[in-house]
């Protein structure tokens, strides 16, 4: 089953796209955002997690779409699910606690996995505003694990976030914005929190709950540790490394290329 | 039978006045009421309240023509058409507008609180955030939180009595003046049925003190009331209606048309500038009523978005096809 | 697929354990789980808390039949049936069960609360009423609020701090062990449809940690996701399927028959006392299964109650006709 | 028009069956119970209040039975409805303020419209457990108007109810029980109280919203203010009596007994 692609037959989109696939447990309850995670995920349901339960935020449940939605709103969705409704049952099961992994997406990062997708700069005075929170945080607050996708920047994995959209490890406790433990605040709602980020450069996870710093777990190829410090503004643990990232197989792109993202809507074929 | 609701696209934005709060049907490109929202650019309406679920097309097109003074949301973009809010972000650098920043699911509880006539939802979302920032209550710095539409708090943090469950968020129940939907089919009571996701259109139109069902049809009252619990909404919930084939467009309808992503595209990329959205706007809305719209954007263009029956949306061109 | 989620009535009686909290779909005489509330008190369950919208026949059924020590409701009765709930008020005068009262939106919106992983409500009603009346918490009364299962609190009162609104009252959500239901479809997977009103069975499966879903037929699930905006229950919210037509009786079950109201009566009229009540478990429920209570009824009486699938109703005899 | 009928031709029933019927007015949202306030609504439909729309507490919106429920809960009540779906939306629509108008009962009531349907006697030892309160208090909270249908006698209209279920004028503050005027607790969330009670000796209604006590406003025929008084444990005010309640008119008549309850499921029909 190994058959793994040789280098020239992958691009970095499907590299990005099987790690995601590979965080999916079978049966798993899995809440989907706009674009990578997307293919991510029904990539999962067409290899080794056929029975995870997909849910839109825009209220599918349980979705199994014949064509990829190219949001979360699309007609798509709806195709095969359980359940077409809307917010309040996507948000209320998600508060519920049903929710085992959530995907996401960021602007910035820091080292407690707190991510921004609001603005860059002063929030009262910003360099640029950006889309804002969308359901990030609020996935980000109750699924037992989240998984960030992000393009690795310097800019990016900063040492504080401009704004923080979504909470991570440790976070601000109001009205002082003092750090703590997320544990602190969410008390009997607390489930979890961010477990891995999948960037451009290498696929970071965290340390233990009590202390919730990211480390670095494996290097995209051709990728060393030293150049992923070289474009985070914290220092980094690489201490925990554990090689490389895996590749894609050819069965996984065949279902990304042929069955899921034949137009390249969100991932572009390798020119060979 | 009850008193007459149906009115036009004109007699539908003459409703909402200058300084109104408004709200919409629909998710970020879907079903979003953009034939109204059109002629409110068009009779130059001022000074509007937007509160959101989320925001999308309409946020935008509605910012960039100027009639936008506060916005109270967590999202606006185009999704795959467009990653931002071009014209939110260049008002909110140039400090022309007020933007109070809330969770998707904070925004959600809050027209649920409204809808059921709560004054606050409770939540444990967006905990450690700067959403809970206290310096980051924008509405409240701007001395517009007058407790009457614009509650006196942005949220209210306590600790949970009942179950010792740690910290718990207050958010206040959404009160917005008009909703504004765009459905598949209402019946001439005001009965509505929405096929495919309804996202928050129940909470958004019981939330609002008018609401407006703009429709692709209206059809007989009795044909809906045959099958009651395929409805989505009450008739009474309903104080107007409007036929508008093709009323959402550029964003979608479940079973009727898909998104017109290269028409939102070209909004995104041309109306990053004011004197971009200016010529945008002279171009598709301005001088312009529904049907020349239509029949500018031309039938072509219509067809090529038109859904398949059998799967609700239109199934994409393969390569090599027509 | 997923795993099978087919279990036997005998076997969905078993998962409710001595001592289990419980709830049920439906409302007062309709919908009600009745073939697994006979196997309940076949297999002598005892020490149950019943939390529950509204009460009805299966609270006065298991409360009769001595199985529960907690009823926390608003109401229970037989409709036009039977008055009020003479089993529960014997035990009531016998201090042999605790009953805690909430009013019937309040019960509903703490289970709303439940169903959102909220850990209480916000609502406005019934004040001022004894419904919150200090000295008539009787589970705090009876040392039993751990702030575990039971909440801390009964209610606690507030005032509305973003509108002046007066005052408020938080409820705290329903937690509940398992969830009974009885509705008309489930898929192989676990997928929902109630026809008709659904009632507040979706916010009862959710709430619970256990959801049984008893229905009049299981259907191939591909049936059901043909049109999923009209199924009401989300396949990974139930546990647990059994097939079992005519489950409901003695209660009603939109489109397929009507509520038995010669058996309601027959039983509120024979049970007021405990020897009465036995007399009838004897009859009717101990030592029968399923299938032979259905012959005990037998053809005539059930043909007479079967709806008539234009209206989902059974039509009333006319006088003179048959 | 006024066709009314003569003593012969009605019962008691027909005649509470018409005065709440008449509370009735044209477009207003009414909460319905199950037994003769559904009679009452539907005949206001059939004659006065076309456009009235009818909620059933279940979930039913707008409703245009067939056949007459015999609960809110009937499978009879979905038909020509608007919206069938749970107690989720009437309650919240009831909360929101939609409702002009509900009818309700009681086993006992006193001056200020407190009603009782929890239990006779003390509470921690009662002499009779009833019902419970169902949605008396949620509709009574939230309409702006409540009726409320009650059999006249002693025991029943009362100096001090066993337990307030329902909210009259003057209630209970908590945790002290000091009795107060409805609008200190509720706020923004007052919209009116009890209007009238339909007994079976005559119709009551409340005084001016600020002191709310209730009084005589009409005797069913035959009946003396007098005999009145003397079922009541209070003193009633019958200083602003109207006369007699209207009778049914043989229109009303006809639909009660040939269209609404030809079954004499809630209104039985006179022995001519």
């Amino acid at each position: 089953m190994s058959d793994f692609a040789s280098p020239e037959e992958y691009g970095l989109a499907d590299l990005l796209c099987c790690a995601a696939a590979h965080e999916v447990q079978d049966n798993e309850v899995v809440f989907a955002g706009t674009g990578l995670p997307m293919v991510a995920i029904m990539l999962a349901q067409q290899t080794h997690a056929p029975d995870l339960k997909l849910i839109f935020e825009a209220g599918t449940l349980d979705g199994r779409p014949l064509e990829l939605p190219t949001s979360v709103g699309d007609a798509r969705c709806e195709m095969g699910s359980s359940r077409a409704s809307g917010l309040n049952d996507a948000f209320s099961i998600a508060q519920r606690g049903y929710v085992d992994l959530g995907f996401l997406g960021g602007a910035e990062v820091d080292l407690y996995g707190n991510v921004n997708t609001t603005c860059i700069g002063d929030y009262l005075d910003p360099d640029l505003r950006l889309t804002g929170s969308g359901g990030n945080p609020d996935i980000n607050s109750f699924a037992s694990r989240t998984v960030f996708i992000m393009v690795h920047e310097k800019r990016r994995f900063v040492e504080n976030t401009s704004y923080i959209t979504s909470p991570g490890w440790r976070v601000k406790k109001w009205p002082g914005g003092e750090f703590v433990h997320r544990k602190e605040l969410y008390g009997s709602a607390y489930r979890g929190g961010p477990s891995a980020i999948i960037s451009t450069m290498g696929v970071f996870r965290f340390a233990d709950e009590e202390d919730g710093h990211m480390y670095l777990d494996t290097c995209h190829p051709g990728v060393t540790p030293q150049q992923i410090q070289e474009q985070c503004q914290f220092k980094l643990d690489v201490s925990r490394i554990q090689g490389e990232t895996l590749v894609p197989t050819r069965e996984e792109l065949h279902f990304i290329h042929d069955v899921l993202d034949p137009d390249e809507i969100f991932i572009p074929k390798v020119k060979k | 039978m009850s008193q007459d609701k149906h009115i036009t696209i004109q007699q539908a934005a003459e409703i909402i006045k200058d300084g109104s709060s408004l709200t919409f049907s629909g998710f970020t490109i879907w079903r979003r009421p953009f034939a109204i929202v059109y002629e409110l650019i068009r009779q130059y309406r001022k000074n509007l309240h937007l509160i959101e679920v989320n925001g999308g097309p309409q946020t935008e097109f509605l910012v960039g023509a100027g009639c936008v003074d506060i916005w109270e949301s967590c999202w606006v973009g185009h999704e795959l058409y467009g990653k931002y809010g071009a014209n939110l972000s260049r008002k909110v650098a140039d400090k022309e507008i007020i933007v109070e920043d809330y969770s998707h699911a904070e925004m959600l509880f809050r027209f649920v609180a409204g809808a059921s006539g709560a004054p606050y939802a409770v939540t444990q979302t967006s905990l450690g955030t700067d959403i809970h920032n206290p310096e980051y209550d924008m509405l409240g710095k701007a001395g517009l939180r007058d407790g009457k539409r614009i509650a006196k708090e942005k949220y209210v943090f306590t600790e949970d009595p009942f179950f010792d469950g740690g910290q718990v968020v207050h958010v206040p129940a959404a009160k917005v003046d008009v909703a504004l939907l765009c459905v598949q089919q209402v019946g001439e009571e005001g009965t509505v049925r929405v096929d495919g996701q309804f996202y928050s259109d129940p909470e958004v139109a019981r939330a609002a003190d008018i609401t407006i069902v703009m429709a692709e049809e209206i059809v007989p009252e009795e044909y809906l009331r045959r099958n009651a619990d395929q409805n989505t909404i009450a008739s009474f919930e309903v104080d107007h209606i409007v036929q508008c084939p093709y009323g959402a467009h550029p964003t979608g309808m479940f079973g009727h048309y898909d998104v017109d992503g290269p028409f939102l595209k070209d909004f995104y990329s041309g109306t990053r500038t004011q004197e971009g959205y200016d010529a945008f706007a002279k171009e598709w809305i301005h001088g312009l009523d529904h049907h020349s719209y239509l029949e500018k954007l031309g039938w072509p263009r219509i067809l090529k978005m038109r859904a398949n029956s059998a799967l609700n949306f239109c199934p994409r061109e393969k390569k090599g096809g027509n």
